[in-house]
């Protein structure tokens, strides 16, 4: 049964990438990727990561992909079709990913993993929340603080970028 | 005895040189006039003082003459080779010291008449000193590489005494050629020089010119003269290269070409330079090694310098037969005598009576100085009242310059070996010695000295003789202070012969006492005496009879005129072959090939640079193409190549 | 640990998804196409974080709290990106690769 | 672990402060005294650095997380210096150009917060806190590059940096998961690497990630394009700050958590500095922009860097510590004198500098000393910098290397040289006309030229370095 | 401070004092007064040196030796032998005739100055240098002057032969640094520490298989700033373009650094490696010579002729270098000194003439002797000492050269040695050739009737370079037998 989920999610995964990086229409393009991103989601549930999934759908769905979604709508038109890049270009770009796809496959499939067993380690919110903020071995609170500055400046840099006054000379 | 104060010989003139040298834009030339003949003059008397020191009083030990070296170390080269200055005194350097002494003297002396008035009086007396200084030190040397310094400082002198009226195109030329030629013949001589000093160890003339170490098989020149170079042992071979040296200062053929031309310089000069002194330095350099040239592997050095010197003088006098300057007359004169001389050191043998070659060619050397000397300053007096070297602008002479025709005629007279004239002994006696050692040489030289005193004499008539010219300016007789050079020198010329040269100067320096032989000097005088006749036939009186001969031998004249064209040939081969066919292209090769390599590197880095612009093509996914190429190819090197 | 499918077959696909990712990236002529393909490569490394760890070391929650600030700085800078293009929007009216191209060489 | 033990935090608690402060600041001071706070985030700097060159003990926090040892202090200390410097020379741009947008204490945020993330990525224990500290370090400069944003070149700029560095932080990510998969574990002191192949794997991708942050050849190609677009402060900041940096913590990262894997990195390295090297030296030379000029001059000095990586041992790391403390300098000097005179006239062209010595002679001789400390021309410190970078690489037999290198420095001089020839040579009658620097700038010019002047002969600092790299090895 | 290091602090005194001087006639006398000091100093290391040998039998005297970089064992050494003493004399008085001939160069003198000290400041160290590292220091410190010195201050393709010959020397430095490490890590061969120093290395057997790799390294590096054949070409261009202190001192001087670089390290301390390479080396640089000569032969630029003219002289001491012995090593010492100081009067006079006449070609000058009789006379007198006539310093350096390579017996070195004395005819002619054209003959150009004359500051300059050639011709032993006893431990080694 997981196992048939598995498959049937990795298929959502592969096609609906697939679709997202070739879709001509923009919108779509975004909705694929929200597909894919749903898919992840549903992927980290059946591994029992509730907790990451409630993020990746949070976060990405809810955040990033009406982002996406609102920029899109902002600057663009969302009826014109997008550009694509030359056949050539593009057969050439997916030899070239194929062939790296197939040596890190190649390589990973060459490696004898060792499958541990399965842990007693607790992957409640609860527990990874008190991970997050310890600050002895295993604690997360350093990364944690880190990132909050990092949101801040990234916070910062979109609002200067965006402040710019619109005067009448251009570069 | 002490012969150490005749370092200052050469020294006297050194200081005047510096003297007028460093101040010839601001000496007057009365004052460069007294200087440099009263520096001369002192080196003149003790020249003197020597002579007769040696000669006579310290000299002879035992009826050996005594050979003195005073010497100081210049420069080392390795533990056994090294450079050292200082005065060798013999028999043949003393001599040599009084003919360069008595010529420079006079030439000092005449010059101050025949410079009169010239811009560069002070820097030509300057020039006139340097050349003495050289001269000596040349004369005194005491080792080859001593000899071989003042043998390239002589040259200098010439050369700038030839350049001395530098703005005349053809002076400059001739000046380069002089220096260039004999700079070319004294490659050959350093070289000997070098395999000398490398396979005997030493330079010293006292070293090597050891007739018992000579003769000595096992004795360390005599070793190594068995080593053998391309076919020759290497000291033959260094004998020859030197004589090669000597070849070219004495205008020896094929190295004669530059004296002809040399006669650009100032008439003083030729005299003292080009016919007396600087190109014997050849002779006597033979002379000074004439034990090792004598000696080693049997004398087949000497051999070559027998022929050489007599091809030469044939070929000389067969040119100055049809030449029209009259100093380039005398300049193949000069080359022809100097041809006797070293024909007369080649066949000469080495003790006693036979070194009879040895002694005439000192002695003709020593006669010939004077009086070709005389010649020059004969001919100069003339030049200088015509104002023209060419013969055709001359005739009947005699009129105005009665001293100068008399002088020049005692001249004449004596090279052609008129008796009691001193070229009569000294000629007499090569020819005597040949007749002894070599009929073929004998046979030549003979020739040779018909030839002589026929163009000669075609000179003296042409001049004093001959038509009588029409005179823009009436010609007059040169002020004293030129003629009593000539009246002095001519006396020189005529009395000479009955020095006994033969009890002096001899190879082994032992002294020894020769005749005349009867029979050899009536040929010679001969020979002599009809050469004058056809002369006196031809030119005495204005004839075309040389016009007809001449016309009728059209190609063999045009061949003599043309100096056989070795000039051409030279001429051919450095300006054609040397300057086109190899510096030419060798200044393209480095401009284009090596430099162009050279710019090439640089261009095509610059050019590689530009090619590859368009990997930077500004779109941000190609850099992300390039970034994950780069990731994949690497991981592949690095996975399936390299591990 | 899902029964029944082993980590490889997971790999490949967080693999795939990121090489399309890639394809996605230097193909795509608009900038927001781009930055969706960037999504696609973190995710697929986030996932390869999550499953790593769950399938090998489950004993640490290292590759999941990993994947949280995967999640978080992806945030963070696609706002950024987003803002940046919008700005260049606003310049240039484009969104387009193509208005991206004035400096090279 | 208790409180005191955050005091080995000491560089990032301040600087986090001052940036906090910065945003107080922002609030609270008026828009008529804005002017001020330029000078106003300078002196907390100084004061900052002054701080941070303080002795500091060693430490481990956060479980591994957070390592600092003498090491990493002296180079954060340099790193403060090379953004002092910087903010100095910024300081007038700031003030005449920026202040009237309303975005400079902006500036000073983002600045400090990415020299935070470099900080933390220096003291990175585990790879988590490498990541964010390479992502702190990087998002704030995109939005530096696109500061300028009425310009399109700006913005341009910005996305290829945001583009190309999210690119390139994701290949890396994929690499770590490949190592975390193979090691077992995060954290740099647990993991146990072996060369098998995905390790191997793993760790080209993450290289790539790191070689795209130094600019390597061939993952350098956005350089040129951001230095171009970027404001000239923010493409020093790139180029000399936040590459130093991550040279440093490469080497860090080599010659202690991939010492297993020494038998790849080491060919690795030789083939991309040789890459590096030309790539950047034939793009220089046909650059007219300075700021792109200087930016394939960086790209050839990181291939430089590389060599010092083939020797792993203390004069390696020595040489590599020592140099990119050089590199700061002289680039900082370089960079400056554009900055100076691009505030000035708005010329950056090289054109433009003709018969500059003429006009300005300081200011073209700053530009001498540091393009000379470029090229390696004694008695300049650069010199030394890469005299010894070349005796680590000859140090193990290298030969061959270092003659392209030094091959490589040839050309590079070529083209320093066509700076010179412009300034120097060249007469021209529009020569920038002669202007007077503020003191500000004045003074970060004075402090590289010091530097490049100092460091190189003075011979006790080398000696330091030694000393304390050998720290790297003892773990 | 010890009297060596002098020679590298009174330079960058002066180089400080003339930053801050005002005008040029301060900039004059400051460079004056530092350079006139530097002689004096010179002459005084000579005295000294003879002192201080007369009692100490070690290779180099007044060595100092202060640890600069510990950790890589490289040290701020310096000593002098009698070598190095004669080319610091060298250098002294060719930079003071520099000076001197400069006096009127007014475009940023203070930088020209300045400029041509710094230069000299590298020449020096690198005489007094016993470290290898500080060599190259030094060397290089020498040779980046010369880009400014010839892009700002010289005429005709500057900036082309600037940078031309900046790149080549840069090419060169890179060989030399490879080569230079080679020895350094090869220099604990007989266990020990590694080092610099090259009295020490001296001491170890560096391994055949390393000598063999770097010593043609070494000797490239170096025998390209000694203009060997084929990479002499930056020679050419940049003499002709540099102005004339420039060439005087880069001809003079730098160009001296290949040779004494080549004996000090390529040869002293990887002797295997010079005998396995002194074939392919001698045929390079004995063709050298020769080329140089012809190609001299074929040229009107007066300045392009001197080039050639060096590239066939400095041929010579490389040539001289390889012949393995005491005698030649000896002439190519004085090679370099006598080709220092004939070469820069060279330089100066047609300095002079170019300054006056405006141009360099000789077939557009003749007559020269006529209206400038001091300068041309001078170079009639320079010329004839470099073609090697007795009494000049050239003679007696060609003569150790020759006899020095005639000590070989073997037919290969037989052959380069005469190729090498052959050398001399073209020498002449060339020589002639300019003398004949440019100085002799009539006047072609009216204008030239009106040359100003020499001035005080240009006789001084051509006395002070006159002198020694002059001196070194009449009197050499004291100098030749200083070196022949520095040359001891060098052959002690082969």
């Amino acid at each position: 049964m997981e196992q048939i989920i598995f498959y049937i999610l990795s298929l959502i995964m592969v096609v609906f990438a697939i679709a997202s990086v070739t879709s001509r229409m923009i919108l779509r393009s975004v909705v694929y990727l929200l597909f894919v991103l749903c898919a992840i989601a549903g992927f980290y549930f059946l591994i029992d990561y509730n907790y990451l999934a409630a993020i990746q759908l949070t976060v990405y769905a809810g955040g990033i992909i009406v982002l996406f979604i609102f920029s899109v709508l902002l600057i663009h038109h969302i009826e014109s079709k997008l550009d694509v890049a030359s056949l050539g270009r593009r057969i050439l770009v997916g030899l070239a990913s194929l062939v790296g796809a197939g040596l890190t496959l190649s390589v990973i499939w060459a490696h004898p993993f060792i499958v541990a067993e399965n842990s007693a380690r607790s992957t409640e919110v609860r527990d990874i929340g008190l991970g997050m903020l310890s600050y002895g071995d295993g604690g997360y609170i350093l990364p944690f603080e880190v990132i909050s500055i990092l949101l801040l400046a990234a916070m910062i840099g979109a609002i200067i970028v965006a402040k710019g006054t619109r005067l009448t000379i251009k570069d | 005895m002490d012969f150490t104060y005749t370092i200052l010989i050469p020294l006297i003139p050194l200081a005047v040189f510096l003297i007028l040298g460093i101040g010839s834009l601001k000496i007057k030339e009365n004052v460069a006039g007294i200087v440099g003949v009263a520096g001369l003059l002192t080196s003149t008397i003790l020249s003197y003082y020597t002579a007769f020191q040696y000669f006579f009083n310290v000299g002879k030990v035992n009826g050996i003459y005594q050979t003195f070296v005073e010497q100081t170390r210049w420069m080392n080269f390795t533990d056994t080779l090294h450079i050292d200055m200082g005065v060798l005194i013999d028999p043949i350097s003393v001599m040599m010291l009084v003919v360069v002494s008595t010529i420079s003297l006079m030439v000092h002396l005449y010059s101050r008449g025949y410079m009169h008035g010239d811009q560069g009086f002070t820097r030509f007396f300057a020039y006139l000193s340097l050349f003495s200084f050289s001269m000596y030190g040349l004369v005194l040397a005491t080792n080859l590489f001593q000899i071989y310094i003042f043998w390239e400082l002589v040259g200098v002198s010439s050369f700038l005494l030839i350049g001395y009226y530098y703005t005349k195109p053809s002076a400059v030329a001739a000046s380069k050629k002089a220096f260039i030629v004999t700079r070319f013949a004294d490659f050959g001589f350093l070289m000997g020089i070098l395999m000398i000093g490398y396979y005997t160890g030493t330079f010293d003339f006292m070293t090597l010119n050891n007739p018992t170490a000579l003769q000595d098989l096992t004795s360390p020149i005599m070793q190594n003269a068995g080593i053998t170079f391309m076919g020759f042992s290497v000291i033959t071979t260094a004998l020859v290269l030197i004589f090669a040296g000597g070849a070219g200062k004495s205008a020896m053929f094929p190295l004669h070409i530059w004296l002809p031309d040399a006669m650009e310089g100032p008439t003083p000069v030729s005299a003292l330079i080009h016919a007396a002194t600087m190109v014997v330095a050849g002779v006597y350099l033979v002379a000074r090694l004439f034990p090792m040239f004598y000696f080693v592997e049997g004398g087949i050095a000497l051999e070559v310098v027998a022929y050489v010197g007599g091809f030469s003088s044939l070929i000389a006098a067969l040119i100055a037969l049809t030449q029209h300057d009259i100093k380039r007359v005398l300049a193949f004169s000069t080359m022809s005598q100097i041809g006797y001389m070293m024909m007369a050191l080649g066949i000469s043998g080495y003790g006693d009576v036979d070194g009879l070659g040895f002694t005439a060619s000192m002695f003709h050397l020593f006669t010939h100085a004077m009086f070709k000397a005389l010649l020059f300053l004969g001919a100069g007096s003339v030049i200088h009242a015509v104002h023209s070297n060419v013969l055709q602008d001359m005739g009947g002479l005699r009129k105005y310059m009665p001293i100068t025709n008399i002088t020049f005629l005692i001249a004449a007279l004596a090279i052609a070996g008129v008796p009691p004239f001193a070229g009569f002994f000294s000629k007499d006696e090569i020819l005597a010695a040949a007749y002894e050692s070599n009929q073929l040489l004998f046979w030549v030289e003979w020739v040779v000295a018909g030839l002589t005193a026929f163009y000669m004499f075609r000179l003296y008539f042409g001049i004093f003789w001959g038509k009588d010219t029409i005179y823009k300016h009436t010609p007059h007789e040169s002020p004293l202070s030129m003629t009593l050079p000539l009246m002095f020198l001519a006396v020189v010329s005529a009395i000479a012969g009955f020095v006994p040269f033969s009890q002096f100067i001899s190879p082994d320096l032992v002294g020894y006492t020769t005749h005349i032989h009867m029979n050899i000097a009536a040929m010679s005088v001969g020979v002599g005496v009809l050469g004058i006749a056809i002369a006196w036939i031809m030119y005495k009186k204005e004839t075309n009879i040389a016009d007809k001969i001449s016309s009728a031998f059209g190609f063999l004249y045009q061949w003599t005129f043309r100096k056989f064209y070795i000039d051409e040939l030279y001429l051919f081969i450095t300006r054609e072959i040397i300057f086109k066919r190899i510096a030419q292209p060798f200044a393209w090769f480095d401009k284009k090939v090596v430099d162009g390599t050279m710019n090439l590197i640089g261009n095509s880095t610059v050019d590689a640079s530009k090619k590859i612009k368009g990997l930077q093509s500004g779109k941000v996914q190609d850099y992300a193409f390039a970034f994950i190429s780069g990731v994949v190819i690497i991981v592949m090197v690095f996975i399936y190549f390299m591990n | 640990m899902i029964q029944g499918v082993s980590i490889y077959e997971i790999l490949t696909v967080t693999t795939l998804l990121f090489f399309i990712g890639i394809y996605g990236f230097i193909t795509r002529k608009n900038l927001i196409s781009i930055l969706l393909s960037v999504e696609l490569i973190l995710n697929s490394v986030a996932i390869n974080f999550v499953v790593i760890n769950k399938y090998l070391y489950p004993d640490m929650l290292q590759g999941v709290y990993f994947s949280v600030f995967i999640i978080a700085v992806a945030a963070a800078e696609t706002a950024l990106a987003i803002s940046i293009i919008i700005n260049l929007y606003r310049l240039v009216t484009s969104v387009e690769v193509k208005a991206t191209e004035t400096m090279k060489f | 672990m208790d409180f005191s033990s955050l005091l080995l935090m000491r560089h990032e608690f301040i600087l986090t402060a001052l940036l906090l402060l910065m945003i107080v600041a922002e609030i609270v001071v008026s828009e008529q005294n804005k002017k001020n706070l330029v000078n106003f985030g300078v002196l907390l700097f100084a004061i900052h650095t002054a701080i941070g060159l303080l002795p500091l003990a060693d430490g481990v926090l956060f479980g591994g997380m957070f390592k600092t040892t003498v090491l990493t202090h002296f180079f954060k200390s340099v790193l403060n210096i090379g953004v002092l410097i910087l903010l100095l020379q910024s300081a007038d741009w700031l003030r005449d150009k920026v202040v009237s947008q309303q975005k400079a204490t902006e500036f000073f945020m983002l600045i400090f917060s990415s020299l935070l993330g470099l900080y933390f990525m220096i003291s990175a224990g585990d790879f988590l806190m490498f990541y964010i500290g390479l992502e702190l370090s990087t998002l704030p400069v995109a939005a530096l590059a696109a500061y300028e944003s009425l310009k399109q070149k700006s913005s341009e700029s910005g996305i290829k940096l945001i583009l190309s560095a999210a690119l390139a932080s994701g290949t890396s990510l994929f690499g770590i998961t490949m190592m975390y998969a193979t090691s077992g574990s995060l954290f740099f002191d647990m993991m146990t690497i072996t060369a098998s192949n995905l390790t191997i794997l793993g760790f080209l991708m993450f290289f790539a990630g790191l070689a795209f942050k130094i600019s390597l050849a061939p993952f350098h190609f956005w350089t040129a394009d951001v230095y171009e677009g970027a404001p000239i402060s923010v493409a020093s900041y790139l180029s000399v700050i936040s590459k130093g940096a991550a040279a440093f913590v490469l080497m860090i990262l080599l010659f202690t958590l991939f010492r297993p894997l020494e038998s790849i990195w080491v060919n690795l390295m030789y083939g991309v500095a040789l890459l590096t090297m030309f790539i950047g030296n034939l793009f220089a030379i046909r650059q007219q922009n300075l700021k792109r000029f200087l930016a394939f001059s960086s790209i050839a000095q990181a291939g430089f860097i590389l060599l010092g990586l083939l020797s792993v041992d203390q004069l390696g790391a020595t040489t590599v510590i020592y140099f990119i403390m050089i590199y700061v300098f002289s680039n900082l000097g370089a960079f400056g004198v554009v900055q100076a005179i691009s505030n000035q006239t708005g010329k950056e062209n090289i054109d433009d500098y003709d018969g500059l010595y003429r006009t300005n002679p300081k200011l073209s001789l700053v530009m001498l000393l540091a393009l000379f400390s470029l090229a390696g021309i004694p008695p300049v410190a650069g010199f030394f910098g890469k005299i010894f970078l070349f005796t680590a690489a000859a140090s193990q037999g290298y030969y061959l290397l270092v003659f392209i290198g030094v091959v490589n420095v040839t050309i590079a001089l070529y083209y320093y040289l066509l700076v010179v020839r412009a300034m120097f040579l060249r007469k021209s009658e529009n020569a920038i006309p002669y202007f007077k620097s503020k003191w500000m700038m004045k003074l970060g010019l004075t402090i590289t030229v010091l530097g490049i002047l100092i460091i190189g002969m003075y011979s006790p600092l080398y000696e330091y370095i030694f000393e304390i790299s050998n720290l790297i090895f003892k773990s | 401070m010890d009297i060596l290091s002098l020679f590298v602090t009174v330079p960058v005194l002066t180089i400080l004092f003339l930053a801050f001087t005002k005008n040029l006639q301060q900039v004059r006398i400051v460079s004056l007064t530092g350079m006139l000091v530097q002689l004096g100093m010179a002459i005084n290391l000579l005295f000294a040196y003879f002192r201080e040998r007369a009692v100490n039998t070690d290779i180099m005297v007044f060595t100092k030796d202060y640890v600069w970089f510990e950790s890589l064992n490289i040290h701020y050494a310096i000593g002098v032998d009698g070598i190095s003493v004669a080319l610091i004399l060298l250098t002294s008085i060719v930079v003071l005739a520099g000076v001197f001939i400069s006096w009127k160069v007014a475009d940023l003198s203070k930088e020209f100055f300045i400029s041509l000290i710094v230069l000299a400041t590298g020449v020096f160290g690198f005489f007094i240098s016993l470290d290898l590292f500080t060599m190259f220091v030094f060397y290089e410190i020498a040779v980046i002057p010369m880009y400014l010195l010839i892009g700002i201050w010289g005429s005709g393709p500057k900036e082309y032969s600037a940078m031309k010959l900046t790149l080549m020397l840069m090419g060169a430095s890179a060989l030399l640094l490879v080569g230079i490490l080679g020895i350094y890590f090869n220099s604990n061969a007989d266990g020990g520490a590694l080092t610099f120093n090259i009295l020490e290395i001296a001491q170890v057997n560096i391994p055949f298989e390393a000598q063999r790799l770097f010593f043609p390294l070494t000797f490239l590096g170096f025998a390209v700033l000694g203009a060997l054949f084929p990479f002499h070409t930056w020679s050419p261009d940049g003499h002709a373009s540099a102005p004339t202190a420039v060439s005087m001192l880069h001809a003079g001087v730098l160009m001296k650094l290949g040779g004494y670089g080549i004996f000090r390290v390529a040869m002293y301390l990887l002797p295997l490696g010079a005998i396995d390479w002194s074939t392919f080396f001698i045929v390079l640089s004995s063709f050298g010579v020769i080329y140089g000569a012809l190609a001299a032969l074929r040229q009107n630029d007066l300045k392009y002729i001197n080039a050639y003219s060096s590239v066939s002289h400095l041929g010579m001491v490389l040539v001289a270098l390889l012949m393995m012995n005491k005698t030649a090593w000896n002439g190519a010492i004085l090679q370099s000194l006598s080709h220092g100081f004939m070469t820069a009067l060279f330089f100066a006079l047609i300095g002079m003439i170019y300054e006056r006449t405006h141009t360099r070609d000789i077939q557009k000058l003749g007559g020269l002797l006529k209206v400038l009789p001091f300068i041309s006379a001078t170079y009639v007198i320079a010329g004839l000492a470099n073609l090697g006539l007795p009494g000049f310093s050239g003679f007696v350096a060609e003569m150790n050269i020759f006899v020095g390579a005639f000590e070989n017996a073997d037919l290969f070195r037989r052959v380069a040695t005469v190729v090498v004395v052959s050398a001399i005819v073209v020498t002449a002619v060339y020589i002639l050739r300019v003398v004949g054209i440019m100085l002799m003959g009539p006047v072609k150009n009216e204008e030239f009737n009106n040359l100003p004359a020499s001035t005080w500051f240009e006789r001084y300059g051509v006395y002070l370079l006159l002198i020694p050639i002059a001196g070194m011709g009449i009197a050499p032993l004291w100098l030749s037998d200083m070196i022949l006893e520095s040359l001891t431990p060098f052959i002690a080694r082969f």
